[in-house]
């Protein structure tokens, strides 16, 4: 017969309602009879409804890990003491979570995620999270005595820690060319190559800060990546965007013109679409800036182009401690066809990353390394050329000394005439 | 002698093919185009003629065994066994046969599983910790989007707003729950309370010293034990120095409020990715169903369901009305704190005779 | 015999070609024997080919000036000397600039034209520049001697000297309601109201640094103001815009309605137009932000609205120390009709002068302080309250200190109901 | 014992109705709209149903008396005897009646006054003082807008432009020309050469430092005599210490280059206010024809005039072609130079997808 659940009348109010609730299915678990975490889940239970009376969290962190790695476990152990200095609450004492790394996409079969809950029932708390903000599983909850053998257990089964601490970070990509026709990109290649490539740097976390790849198939950027990468990659086209006059037509026909000029043309940021008389369609595609917009609007009559590829950004990051940074775009675009294509940016990746360890300060993302070194001396440090797509406009200030003027013009004379 | 210990296999990010279904594997990049019958529903068409169905549904993100096991169950007998989670945890049912969607749906509703967060809906909001797991929170994360899922279910399961809306909540000033067109935050109001006794033990002060944004701490012999010390007129609040120093307890019941932000977008349609802007403040941290937060995010969900345009964000929105005439028709309060005083705070000034009356 | 003329190889190139030149109008003054300005130009035009020929300025500073005031003279002393440290071109060893503020607008008879050319070539050397930069009469070229006398005659023509030095200078308005349609407010009343309240300030230089106002009437700002003006006033209106929609449908008729939408519906900055399918314009006047656009292309069919009034910036300057600053809206609209409202607005002008003179540091301009003390600081010390209007987005950084919310929160909804 | 000294007027902006032609009185405030019949001439019609005619013509700002009574006996004989002046330096000779005003325009080309400036075309620069008078230029600046306008007085008569163009140009960095959608102005590129033996006398020293932008100034002892001293690492070659410290020589004739700068704007019309973006520098100073900077900027224009869509002006045109287009249809070299670095630099570098190709 189980230990008594503790009175939680506070978060027993989060049980009614439509939305699913989480305290109802920890409840589950607390009545589950003989399981292994029946116990470790009612104290859970009881230090939740603590803090929601207290306004306080409980818990603090450690050192719990696996063999052979540095990282992807976030140690917790609770900070909730009786008068005796011994945990209020000692069966969910240890309440440690493994960040696990999904398929690329998040794709499951019903099989997996059976097995995934199976090895968590044995080891763990039997709360699982699909997914973290980074874009990991997290398996929350285990006592330190069995972070080990769940982590084998998963290990075994295909899957991998992700990072936590001054480490490359687990990535993420959309479900792009799974299921969606905007893709530019195969997201889930690029996703895998990136991180699969620096396993190293993020499971034995030695870089000065966090470090992040996310991978969105085109600037509808689902996965947020420009905003929450140190290095987002993002799928754009460089040819004209396909436009099908008949279904244009249609769209005027059915929505009507006003409905089109007010809700597609005129949102157009730089003007590049123009309705015609005779209700079709002309994009200045020179002018385009592959915003999304009238694609998204009119999924049926227009699409991205054939000659797709990637854009890089980097340096994106959330406040701390110079405040929100979006990533800058590095490479403006970016064939990713052959093997070698794949391999550079690889490297572009590896040269960020080599960079970034040997002159970010401690505790400084890469966009704050760019704001205080300087985006051109970032670039230099990379070995990247400076473009004019990678700024929004020239300097305003005439405060710099440009003496060295001809040097640099001759650089841009020579670039183009390679290119030519 | 033991054996020598299981080494890891670093098998990184597991190919998703294998766990793919069928139809999306074959289509893989060919998809011609997509609609949606209905709330909660996507119809994929790929140029092969193939077509998918997506069925969206809600979860708590937090999950127990059984409620998985429930929607592996529902996978089986109504889908293909085929399932994918997307970037703000609702779960994805995917059918290569339209017969099966109905079924489906009706399965979903009985084991109360809210289907919809597509298109033009209020989906599924993006969180994080909370009291539940993590080691700084100023309150919970689980706690405050089931509070909120409860109140906007009816956004969720419709299509009736001007755009996708994507709500974020963060239980403390770090922000790991991201930014949003409607975003939830922590906002400390008062500098840390520091445990002097403390100090010496457990922190590296010098790393302490250098987290501060603002140069607010200085290393100090405080009763004879070396400490620090935080100069309150510099000091921002903003928790920074917590992690690293937990004795520099900024976590406070009364103290620590809810900040609401608007206006966060990432997607490169139209504008360029924007950042969130401050709206509220002030607003008490008040589980289990934080009701004041509540009541500010509806306001502003009604006001942007009935004054923007089709296909604007909330970005959008603001932009073209302007920000004197959202606090007019949200009803709140302007002042100077939405001033901005940060670093480039000149950007956000009006340099132009631009104004809407 | 007048001494002879100088070799001037250099500029005398610059008398050829389709544009007036000021060098040929030098050389007639040069040759205008007898006249007392002869000799100086010979020797002007001495030293300014010298300077072409050296790429080298000649001119220091000094101090020349008119009993009872302490500016409006730009004095010049030659530094070009020869080996006996005489000047090389002695008759322009002095060269002083007279700042004189014309009639508002800049409107003139040719009668009083004449007048001033007949004083200045009595005094100085016959040159004058209608106008300069910040909209004086430069009557350039006098030697120390004529300074006072030149002054004196002007001054009972009933014209002043303009600013120079830490001080108001002179100020601007345009054209306006003179000659213009789209004039919202008496450019010249408030222009004249505003400097010549601040006559001590502008004749006595005793402020950190220098004080501009500058008016234009409407916000096609053809004065500059924003960017030019510590103090900028600008035209606008408060209720619907006019709208002859006869007019409008000339206007489709004539440019087609592609052109249309190409050119006045698409640029509408808050989208605030749409062109019904009846040829006729509906305009969100809610969101026009008074850009002007439209107006200025259909001048006909469209013009502001009845409930004029004006808008002010502050902080407007160039370069100097810390980069371009634009002026920030202190007020978004003041309605100027009675003597009161005129006042009022002398008032603002008269709190932040002070406000400058006491808080700003030495050669410190209006729009650096602001960016010193902060906005927020410098409305309260010119007693005005804080306004969404006043910026163009609301903070992003969490990283400020909210406690005073609920006061300042309070102020706000007590200001909403005073003003119902 | 001498007469009291006569103690000035204190009488500041003159009252302009006395000078206002008659029309323009009657009609103040009570404009309905205007046309232009050609180039250089506007038609404004009141309510009242009244017309004036604007005949607008070039000067060169700095004029001899010769010259001004000229242009007085052209409005003598062939207009009222009223004229204005614009902001611009070109004069208005205003007209009630029609007929005058091509016997007006006939007389003016008689006396070479180009005849235009109005509506679409390329108007008179803004210029500033020089070597003709200011003690601190790097160039003249009558001589340049003289050299330019004689290259560009085709774009002056005519309206050939997609919108007004606004040219200005500074002699020094301090820019008392303004800016415009074209700025030419001195760059310097090198730190200032000190005379050590002058500065104590000269110059106020902590006022000099108090004047660096960059802090790159500190006092020194240089051979025994109290001077002061650049970080040449530091210097930006602004300038801003010549003017309190003409020792601090920063003029050079080689090194003392012309950059050119696009996009500034000051008008409300469509976007709000702008300022200038630099797109070209190193280029010589070069007098008396300036014939390097005069090529760039007629690059510059030909490719606005070619590529720009009416109504646009210079910013509105880069905005919607983009930078990487303006570098590509002018030829103009983009380099680091570009990439700005002053306060606030991140606000200019491009955080988004948004790429022309
Ligand atoms: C678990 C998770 C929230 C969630 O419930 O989803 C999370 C939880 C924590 N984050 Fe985070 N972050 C999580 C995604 C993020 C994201 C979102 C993203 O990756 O897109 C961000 C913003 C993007 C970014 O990287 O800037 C984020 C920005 C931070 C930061 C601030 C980083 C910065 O430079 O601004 C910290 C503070 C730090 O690292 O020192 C932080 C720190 C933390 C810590 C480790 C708190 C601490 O320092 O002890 C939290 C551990 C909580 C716990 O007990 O598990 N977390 N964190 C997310 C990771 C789960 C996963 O692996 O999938
Ligand atoms: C499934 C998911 C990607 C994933 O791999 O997880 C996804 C899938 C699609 N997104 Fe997304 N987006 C998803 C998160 C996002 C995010 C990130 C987020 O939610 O935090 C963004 C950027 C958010 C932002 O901007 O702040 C995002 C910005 C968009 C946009 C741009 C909307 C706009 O106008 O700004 C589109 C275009 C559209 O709406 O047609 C889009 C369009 C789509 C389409 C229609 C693409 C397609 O043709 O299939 C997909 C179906 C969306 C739907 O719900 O109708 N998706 N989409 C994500 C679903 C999240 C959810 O459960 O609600
Ligand atoms: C004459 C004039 C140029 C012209 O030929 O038109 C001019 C000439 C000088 N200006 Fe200027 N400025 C002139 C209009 C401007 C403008 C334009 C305006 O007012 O709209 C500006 C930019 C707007 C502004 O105020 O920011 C301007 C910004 C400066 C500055 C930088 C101020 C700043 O804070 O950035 C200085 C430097 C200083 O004052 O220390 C300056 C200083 C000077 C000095 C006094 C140089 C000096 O410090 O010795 C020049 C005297 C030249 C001379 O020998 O006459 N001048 N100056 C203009 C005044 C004529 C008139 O009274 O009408
Ligand atoms: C006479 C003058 C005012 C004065 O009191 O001196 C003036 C007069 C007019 N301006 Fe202006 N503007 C004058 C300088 C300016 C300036 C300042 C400058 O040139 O440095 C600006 C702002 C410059 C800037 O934005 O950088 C200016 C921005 C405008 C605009 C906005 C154009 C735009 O689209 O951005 C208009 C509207 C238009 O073009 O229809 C305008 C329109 C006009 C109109 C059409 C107003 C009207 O209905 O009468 C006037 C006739 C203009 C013409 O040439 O066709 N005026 N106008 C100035 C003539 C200068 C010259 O000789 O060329
Ligand atoms: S980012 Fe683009 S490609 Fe990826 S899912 Fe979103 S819309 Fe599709
Ligand atoms: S994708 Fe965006 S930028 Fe390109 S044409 Fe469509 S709306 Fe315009
Ligand atoms: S937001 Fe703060 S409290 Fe919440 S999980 Fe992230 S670090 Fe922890
Ligand atoms: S709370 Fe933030 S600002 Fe205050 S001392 Fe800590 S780190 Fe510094
Ligand atoms: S600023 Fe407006 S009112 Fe004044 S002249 Fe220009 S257009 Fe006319
Ligand atoms: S004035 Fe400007 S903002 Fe107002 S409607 Fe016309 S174009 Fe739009
Ligand atoms: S720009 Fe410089 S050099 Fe030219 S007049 Fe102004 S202060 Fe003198
Ligand atoms: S030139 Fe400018 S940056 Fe260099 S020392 Fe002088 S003031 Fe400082």
């Amino acid at each position: 017969m189980a230990k008594p659940m503790h009175p939680t009348p506070r978060i027993d109010q989060l049980e009614s309602g439509p939305w699913p609730s989480f305290i109802t299915g920890l409840k589950r678990l607390a009545n589950d009879d003989g399981k292994p975490y029946q116990e470790m889940v009612i104290d859970l239970l009881g230090q939740l409804e603590t803090s929601y009376e207290t306004r306080k969290g409980y818990w603090k962190g450690g050192t719990v890990g696996v063999i052979g790695y540095g990282g992807g476990v976030i140690p917790r152990f609770t900070e909730l003491l009786d008068d005796n200095k011994k945990p209020k609450f000692p069966a969910a004492a240890e309440f440690h979570t493994l960040r696990i790394m999904p398929p690329a996409g998040m794709h499951y079969t019903t099989d997996l995620l059976r097995k995934m809950c199976d090895v968590w029932e044995k080891y763990g708390s039997g709360l699982i999270a699909f997914h973290g903000q980074s874009g990991d599983i997290m398996f929350q909850g285990a006592p330190s005595k069995n972070v080990q053998p769940a982590f084998d257990e998963f290990n075994e089964m295909g899957f991998d820690l992700g990072g936590a601490g001054p480490a490359v970070r687990t990535g993420m990509s959309c479900v792009g060319a799974a299921r969606c026709e905007q893709s530019c990109a195969n997201e889930q290649k690029i996703h895998r190559m990136l991180v699969n490539n620096f396993l190293d740097d993020m499971h034995r976390p030695a870089l000065p800060y966090k470090f992040k790849f996310k991978v969105s198939g085109c600037p509808n950027d689902c996965m947020n990546a420009i905003e929450r990468a140190d290095m987002a990659v993002i799928g754009t086209w460089r040819d004209d965007m396909k436009v099908d006059q008949a279904e244009v037509k249609n769209y005027v026909a059915s929505m009507g013109r006003k409905k089109i000029i007010d809700n597609v043309i005129t949102r157009c940021p730089t003007n590049a679409l123009s309705l015609n008389d005779d209700d079709t369609l002309t994009v200045d595609n020179r002018n385009c800036v592959r915003c999304m917009h009238c694609i998204n609007v009119m999924t049926k009559a227009l699409s991205p182009g054939d000659d797709k590829g990637v854009t890089v950004l980097m340096g994106g990051k959330r406040t701390l401690k110079i405040g929100d940074l979006m990533g800058t775009v590095v490479i403006p675009f970016k064939k990713l066809e052959t093997d070698e294509d794949y391999e550079s940016l690889v490297e572009v990746a590896q040269n960020a990353i080599d960079f970034f360890a040997e002159n970010a300060l401690e505790h400084e993302r890469t966009g704050e390394m760019i704001e205080r070194i300087g985006l051109v001396n970032f670039l230099e440090g990379i070995g990247l050329e400076v473009d004019p797509n990678m700024i929004s406009e020239p300097r305003q200030s005439s405060y710099v000394r440009m003496d060295g003027w001809d040097e640099e013009a001759a650089k841009w004379f020579e670039r183009k005439q390679q290119a030519a | 002698m033991s054996a020598a210990p299981r080494m890891p296999i670093e098998s990184g990010v597991p190919e998703p093919f294998q766990y793919m279904h069928p139809t999306m594997q074959k289509n893989f990049g060919q998809w011609k185009y997509h609609d949606r019958p209905r709330p909660g529903v996507l119809h994929h068409v790929a140029k092969s003629g193939d077509q998918i169905w997506t069925v969206r549904a809600g979860t708590q993100r937090q999950m127990d065994v059984y409620t998985i096991r429930k929607l592996c169950d529902i996978a089986d007998k109504f889908g293909d066994g085929f399932v994918r989670f997307t970037i703000r945890s609702n779960i994805e049912f995917l059918l290569s046969d339209e017969a099966k969607v109905a079924p489906l749906i009706e399965a979903l509703g009985k084991e109360g599983f809210p289907v919809g967060g597509t298109g033009n809906s209020v989906t599924m909001i993006a969180h994080t910790q909370g009291w539940l797991h993590c080691d700084i929170p100023g309150t919970d994360a689980s706690g405050v989007v089931k509070a909120l899922m409860d109140e906007l279910h009816e956004e969720f399961i419709r299509e009736d707003m001007p755009n996708r809306v994507h709500i974020t909540t963060s239980c403390c000033q770090i922000n790991c729950g991201g930014q949003g067109d409607i975003a939830i935050n922590i906002q400390h109001t008062k500098p840390p309370k520091i445990n002097h006794n403390l100090v010496a033990n457990v922190c590296e002060r010098p790393t302490v010293v250098a987290r501060c944004p603002v140069a607010a701490i200085r290393p100090a012999m405080v009763n004879g034990k070396p400490s620090l010390e935080v100069d309150e007129k510099k000091c921002v609040c903003c928790g920074a120095c917590f992690p690293p120093c937990p004795p520099m307890q900024i976590n406070d019941p009364e103290h620590s409020k809810l900040a609401v932000w608007v206006g966060g977008n990432h997607s490169n349609a139209r504008s360029k990715p924007s950042f969130q802007k401050l709206v509220a403040a002030g607003i008490p941290n008040n589980p289990p169903r934080w009701p004041e937060a509540a009541a500010v995010i509806k306001k502003i969900l009604a006001t942007y369901k009935k004054d923007a345009k089709d296909w604007e964000r909330m970005n959008d929105w603001i932009e073209r009305i302007g920000w004197a005439r959202f606090f007019e028709l949200t009803e709140l309060p302007f002042t100077k704190f939405h001033i901005d005083n940060w670093r480039g705070a000149r950007r956000s000034l009006n340099a132009s005779a631009h104004i809407r009356f």
